[in-house]
């Protein structure tokens, strides 16, 4: 099942919500909706449903108009970010919810709600009612509810995000595997970008009334397209500092605590703008005194984060600046350091408009200003 | 009715017994007073039967009333099988309490409802219906000989009950003028009168009181004798029913009237002269020493009732009420005494105004001779003298029935001294209103300025002057 | 709201059972007034020892009212029944046609629903009267007069905004998401309707018929201007002790006992719904 | 969304319904309602007449000069007077005493639930016969209540016969009546409210009368909002209590607007006043009832926002 849409607009009263969204999901894809809140991803994901009506566009599944085709009649399953169980009705009558719908024999629904709740392991809850299950519980039946009657298209509205860490964690390394088992078309909805990235074949970043970037998670993370998206992926967040490139004897270099840092001769467009220069933590690393190009930092703290360090460090001019290592590689853990960055993996974006300035489309993006 | 019933009841009727024996009869048969009384008056039925009438000729017809919980109801439907059996007719009723009566019958008459045939109604009523065009005109059927019986004998009616329901329909109009229509034909009526608790007169050296100043005092000492009572009932709810009693009845008999009739037709106030505002200030001040401590609430039947339990020494309203609450089930049964009263000690004899129960036709009836044939049945010698010697039709509003000796004897044995007050205050009893459109509104506003009077709000004069001002103004807005 | 304080807690004490005194004071006056006789009803001062008697109530019962006048026939138990069928249909038709229409108003919102709304609520605001005189003459002309039909159609100007009003908020408050995970599980709006939107409602839809009961039940001015005699609820029934031979204080005592009691009985049995019911919030858990 | 994308799929069936739901729904209330409706403009008629039943030769439009002439009717103006004096004094004390008491029985517990469930049964008393009650009660001969009254020493105490105490006498007769009424749907917002704010004030000791002020209050608005608004509306239109105790008496002391209306239409057969003095009752309560839901609705779209 292909889902397409084409210039989507909604608004609530004079709240545009999506102005001009456009989107196609392939056969078996999963695509990853990511966004902040209010980006409105859930919106977009209800209009797919059909239980939010459409103000403008089109949206297609398998090529069908679904103007006017009532949300029961779109063969699609959904768990929402709050569950929305049923709650008068126990884990067993809320998971048999889409067989019910299809007049499935009372054996046939009985086996069925088994197989997935074991799937799920919730098969010792079945009979208890919403109120008396645990989050992680109420959370499994909701997808248990949506995965239930195999349905083409799986619309997943951040499931994760009312259940605790450690569940979040399980799911996250379950779920992949699951949603390939259904071979079901998914649109998954997070705000969570290590699930956007562990579980889409592709991201679509959400923010401000429409989709601001689509690709695979490695585009995305490699190639973010505006400030906003580096901000969204990576954790610890990527390091942002005001420069200005300026052409140096080597090209074009970027002064950084009095070091230059050249980079590549594509940012000549940007000589003399002011810029944002985007580093992942990650890529910087620790140096020797001395070494050519290394900026000096007193370090302030260092954090271990699970399977990587994170150093929290002050530069000369008193800009804080994280830097990651993998768990147990050495490095000074106080007083002055020095860094070093790859030219390679840095980043740059115009600070006007946060857009990525991207050395390989030179030419193109001069055309366009 | 078995045939040893049957020859009892004809033996009475043909006078070869008395009422004695015919009780002692029916007794031994095992039929209780009541019933004799109704198996008595299925053999005058008989004979009426047999007057000539075609009283079959609506037979099969079922007509519809519309009657307010009393005693009269109670006398006619008890009655009711006879009226059947005599016209081979069916009779069915909507029997409603008296507080909401009058409200039910406007609603039905003012939907143009042909539901009821016909309905129980006072004359002040049909000052509204009649132009409104609800009640028929009856004189059309009285005096029609094809459709009322022989036996009829309309002028057997006492004349001041018979022209107190009949009125031209012009504002001012006389009662019973010449051009009169008969809105309504009398069941009954209520004469207002005092009805006085001897025991407690006799207690404390009371003597009846015979005008206004001394009903003032005797009230005052009544009600310092009895502890937790009072002296004097009177009416006083915020409604025309508490002008129209005792009140109106002593305002008239000082020559009073409520409303002048101009040359020109054109009504003005006439309750603000000097001799008004005297007894007006007289009443108050009995009601504020003596009358009831919730007095602006009372109707009818607080009044009744507390002179029939003990709780006023007197009462001055209707004389019925005083009949009723001499009776069994009160306190004070057997206690009670009647007395004409006349307020005004200059005047040559007492001036009740009356109430009469009476019926009136509903102009929307779609079968109006058969319901006139009912109209005649009820209003008729028969059921008014069964009603008066076996029921509590009191007072009886034929001449016929105030003449039978079995009537009187009843009375006067269980009532001593009714008769005697009725006979002495009938020939001045009438209503004493000027028939107008207004009434309700006039007098509802005349015991609402009583009320404010009694409380001290206003002062009698100043009260009187407003009220004249006012009902002026309201005359005038609606063109009278 | 724990209250540990000894005064307080006297004080609490003290004003509960002022509540009670006040409220309850009445009606047991009335209840003990209807098992006496008009004779131990009038003595002065008023004694609370007297002799039982049933009287009162056999009187109601059997319609037969013994006064010095003799027998009269009432109809007190025709009275209740009437109460009794006019209050049960009209809340059931109030409930068929005012849950539905309380839905759309709160889950599909749509062009003028709030103004419609607005508008169906405001016949709680028409003055009784203004409605009813006119009506007298339509209903006369519509054969409507005097019919339990007319009745129970003029009922739902009390009933059914009532209904509307508080079911409406139940609606609302049911998450829009379990409605929707419903239908996207494959169910008719029907299906949705039926299986989860009146389930979940059913708390206040039952409080609303509840309190929609009692206040048909206690209508005195709509019967009493549009129907005959045999189609009177008891609060006009109730009158008719008032008679030309006395007030019969005991049974009119009686009456509103007996006229107290279904009603009473009802809440009684549905209580949970009353208290619990009524609040707005009661769904979300 | 154009008219071409629609004509060229399939199901317009559902387009039509989806569209036709709500008012398919709403229909049969409205109706049923609208047929009411129509006594409504009849009486707007009506009271540009002047129609008085008894003299029916005199009926006419005059227009407005029903309306015109409340202007210089002093009866009109008490009404009005008496109508907002009852409708203020009655909703503010039973305000007052139904908070008073839900606030009593706040907690659940048996003997909690036991006492609310009692205090019902006044609203299960229909205000024609608890009126009926009362009049029993305070009646000067054999009433339990004056005699009470002349026991703390007021030997003469009227109670609604006496003008200076009818109001006070009514107004308590409607507390009797109405405030379990207010009390149960205060009980019902108070036992639903969320618990989290009150804990969290209770660790901080917070005073119990600022929370009460600043959290029990607010959150309670809306049920509050709720029970004002039908018994403002009720008791500005009251009709069976006052009727039923003095029938707007003693004097004019309670001639409220229905009461007024019925006596006019009833009585005095005056068509045209009644109704006018009806139309002016129910664009009062119009204007009144607009205020309160217009901020009911405000506050729930506000409490919704915040959820």
């Amino acid at each position: 099942m292909t889902i397409v849409l084409k210039d989507i607009v909604k608004a609530f009263k004079t709240d545009v919500v999506l102005d001009g969204v456009s989107l196609s999901v392939d056969k078996g894809e999963t695509l990853v909706l990511f966004g902040p809140s209010g980006a409105g991803k859930t919106v977009l994901l209800r209009l797919i449903a059909g239980v939010v009506e459409l103000d403008e566009g089109v949206i297609e599944i398998d090529g069908r108009n679904m103007d006017g085709v009532e949300p029961e009649d779109r063969g699609i399953g959904m768990a929402f970010q709050n569950f929305a169980l049923f709650p008068h009705m126990d884990a067993t009558e809320n998971i048999a919810a889409p067989l019910t719908a299809k007049r499935m024999g009372q054996q046939q629904i009985k086996h069925t709600v088994e197989k997935v709740a074991r799937l799920l392991k919730i098969d010792h809850v079945l009979h208890h009612k919403p109120k008396e299950l645990s989050n992680g519980q109420k959370q499994r039946t909701a997808l248990a509810r949506a995965l239930s009657g195999e349905p083409h298209i799986l619309l997943l509205d951040d499931p994760l995000r009312n259940v605790d860490a450690k569940l979040r964690f399980e799911m996250r390394l379950e779920l992949p595997r699951l949603l390939k088992d259904q071979e079901a078309t998914v649109i998954y909805v997070t705000q969570d970008y290590k699930e956007a990235m562990a579980l889409g074949d592709r991201i679509a970043v959400m923010n401000g009334k429409g989709i601001q970037q689509i690709g695979s998670p490695f585009d995305i993370y490699m190639s973010p397209a505006n400030v906003e998206i580096a901000r969204l992926f990576g954790d610890p967040v990527i390091n942002l500092l005001d420069v200005t490139p300026e052409r140096s004897s080597d090209g074009v270099q970027i002064m950084l605590s009095g070091q230059s840092l050249v980079i590549d001769d594509g940012y000549a467009q940007s000589i003399g703008q002011s810029c944002v220069l985007g580093i992942r933590p990650e890529a910087f690393h620790f140096v020797e005194e001395g070494t050519q190009g290394a900026i000096p930092v007193s370090i302030e703290t260092e954090a271990p984060l699970n399977e990587k360090t994170v150093t929290l460090a002050l530069t000369k001019n008193k800009r804080e600046v994280m830097i990651s290592r993998p768990a147990g590689a050495p490095a000074p853990s106080s007083g002055t350091a020095w860094i070093k960055v790859d030219a390679k993996n840095i980043h740059l974006f115009d600070r006007q408009s946060g857009l990525r300035i991207d050395p390989l489309k030179t030419q193109q993006a001069q055309g366009a200003a | 009715m078995s045939k040893k019933e049957k020859q009892l009841a004809e033996a009475f009727i043909a006078g070869k017994i008395g009422r004695r024996e015919l009780i002692k009869g029916m007794t031994a048969l095992g039929v209780t007073t009541a019933t004799a009384g109704v198996l008595v008056n299925a053999a005058a039925t008989e004979a009426l039967a047999q007057n000539g009438f075609d009283w079959k000729k609506h037979n099969g017809t079922s007509i519809k009333l519309l009657l307010n919980k009393h005693p009269y109801t109670d006398a006619m439907i008890a009655n009711l099988e006879n009226f059947k059996a005599l016209t081979g007719m069916d009779v069915q009723y909507d029997v409603f309490p008296e507080d909401v009566y009058f409200d039910k019958v406007t609603a039905a008459l003012s939907s143009g409802s042909s539901e009821y045939d016909a309905f129980m109604t006072g004359a002040y009523m049909t000052w509204t219906y009649g132009p409104a065009g609800w009640c028929d005109d009856l004189n059309e059927f009285i005096h029609d000989a094809d459709k009322t019986n022989p036996d009829y004998n309309w002028e057997d009616v006492l004349e001041g009950v018979r022209k107190s329901c009949a009125w031209n329909g012009r504002p001012g109009g006389a009662l019973g003028s010449d051009d009169a229509k008969q809105w309504c034909i009398p069941l009954a009526y209520e004469q207002n009168n005092l009805t006085y608790n001897k025991r407690i007169f006799d207690a404390n050296g009371l003597a009846v009181p015979t005008n206004i100043d001394e009903l003032m005092g005797t009230a005052a000492a009544a009600g310092a004798a009895i502890d937790g009572g009072y002296g004097i009932g009177v009416r006083g709810s915020r409604s025309w029913a508490t002008i129209h009693p005792g009140f109106l009845s002593g305002y008239t008999n000082f020559g009073q009237v409520d409303l002048n009739v101009g040359a020109d037709g054109k009504l003005t106030a006439a309750m603000n002269t000097d001799v008004s505002k005297d007894f007006h200030s007289k009443w108050v001040k009995m009601i504020q020493d003596s009358g009831a401590p919730d007095w602006s609430t009372h109707t009818w039947y607080q009044v009744g009732t507390d002179v029939g339990s003990g709780k006023s020494a007197m009462m001055f309203d209707a004389d019925i009420l005083g009949y009723f609450m001499n009776g069994p089930g009160n306190a004070e049964a057997g206690n009670l005494a009647f007395s004409a009263f006349k307020a005004n000690p200059d005047a040559a004899a007492p001036t009740p105004n009356i109430w009469i129960w009476s019926m009136s036709m509903s102009s929307f009836s779609k079968q109006k001779d058969a319901t006139w044939y009912f109209l005649q049945w009820v209003t008729g010698p028969e059921h008014d003298l069964f009603g008066a010697r076996e029921m509590d039709l009191v007072n009886p509003a034929r001449s016929s029935v105030w003449a039978d000796e079995m009537f009187r004897n009843k009375l006067s044995n269980s009532y001593p001294g009714y008769v005697e007050m009725h006979d002495v205050s009938a020939p001045g009893a009438s209503i004493k209103f000027t028939a107008q459109p207004l009434f309700f509104d006039l007098t509802t506003e005349w015991a609402a300025t009583l009320q404010k009077m009694v409380a001290n709000e206003v002062p009698v004069d100043e009260g009187l002057d407003m009220l004249a001002e006012s009902v002026n103004k309201q005359l005038n807005e609606a063109g009278l | 709201m724990e209250s540990v304080n000894p005064i307080e807690r006297a004080l609490r004490g003290i004003a509960i059972t002022l509540v009670i005194l006040f409220f309850m004071f009445p009606i047991f006056w009335i209840i003990l007034m209807s098992f006496q006789t008009n004779e131990t009803i009038l003595r002065m001062p008023p004694s609370m020892v007297f002799t039982p008697t049933l009287e009162n109530y056999m009187a109601l019962i059997t319609g037969k009212l013994e006064t010095s006048a003799g027998i009269l026939e009432i109809a007190f138990m025709k009275n209740l029944f009437n109460s009794f069928f006019l209050s049960t249909a009209s809340v059931a038709i109030g409930l068929v046609l005012g849950v539905p229409a309380a839905y759309a108003f709160a889950r599909l919102k749509f062009k003028g629903s709030e103004d419609i709304a607005f508008t169906l609520l405001s016949f709680r605001f028409a003055p009784p009267l203004l409605v009813l005189l006119p009506l007298t003459i339509y209903f006369q002309q519509l054969g409507l007069a005097n019919t339990y039909g007319g009745l129970i159609w003029v009922y739902q100007l009390i009933v059914l905004p009532l209904i509307l009003w508080i079911v409406r908020g139940y609606f609302e408050d049911i998450p829009a998401d379990v409605e929707y995970a419903y239908r996207i599980a494959g169910h008719s709006w029907g299906a949705t309707f039926r299986k989860i939107a009146l389930p979940l409602a059913g708390p206040g839809i039952a409080a609303a018929a509840l309190l929609a009961f009692i206040f048909a039940w206690n209508n005195f001015v709509f019967a009493l201007v549009l129907a005959s005699a045999d189609k009177q609820p008891v609060t006009v029934g109730a009158l008719a002790f008032v008679t030309a031979s006395g007030i019969q204080y005991g049974q009119i005592a009686a009456g509103i006992v007996l006229s107290i009691a279904p009603t009473f009985a009802l809440a009684l049995y549905a209580q949970r719904y009353l208290v619990e019911g009524l609040s707005l919030g009661a769904v979300k858990g | 969304m154009s008219d071409a994308t629609i004509s060229a799929q399939r199901p317009r069936r559902f387009k039509v319904s989806r569209r036709m739901l709500p008012y398919l729904l709403s229909l049969p209330a409205l109706l049923t309602c609208i047929g009411i409706l129509v006594p409504f403009v009849t009486a707007i008629w009506y009271s540009l007449q002047r129609y008085r039943m008894s003299q029916p030769w005199n009926r006419g439009f005059n227009w407005g000069e029903n309306y015109l002439n409340f202007m210089t009717d002093s009866a009109f103006w008490n009404t009005l007077k008496v109508s907002m004096t009852y409708a203020f004094s009655t909703v503010a004390l039973e305000l007052l005493l139904g908070l008073g008491i839900a606030l009593l029985l706040q907690r659940r517990n048996r003997f909690n639930n036991f006492v609310s469930i009692m205090l019902l049964m006044p609203l299960m008393t229909a205000p024609a016969l608890a009126s009926l009650m009362w009049k029993l009660m305070t009646n000067p001969g054999f009433g339990i209540l004056s005699y009470y009254a002349s026991l703390i020493g007021l030997e003469d105490f009227r109670w609604a016969s006496d003008p200076k105490t009818a109001m006070m006498t009514v107004v308590i007769v409607d507390i009797w009546v109405y405030t379990p009424f207010i009390m149960i749907l205060l009980l019902a917002g108070l036992r639903s409210l969320p618990k989290q704010p009150f804990e969290a004030a209770a660790l901080d000791g917070v005073p119990r009368l600022f929370v009460f002020w600043r959290i029990t209050l607010p959150m309670l608005t809306p049920f509050l909002l709720t029970a004002t608004l039908f018994r403002v509306i009720e008791s500005i239109q009251q009709f069976d209590i006052i009727y039923a105790m003095t029938q707007g008496g003693p004097g004019d002391k309670l001639t409220v607007f229905q009461v007024e209306a019925y006596l006019n239409f009833f009585q005095s057969t005056n068509v045209g006043r009644s109704s006018a003095l009806l139309m002016i009752l129910w664009a009062i309560t119009y204007f009144l009832s607009n205020i309160f839901i217009k901020n009911w609705l405000r506050l729930r779209e506000k409490q919704r926002g915040d959820a």
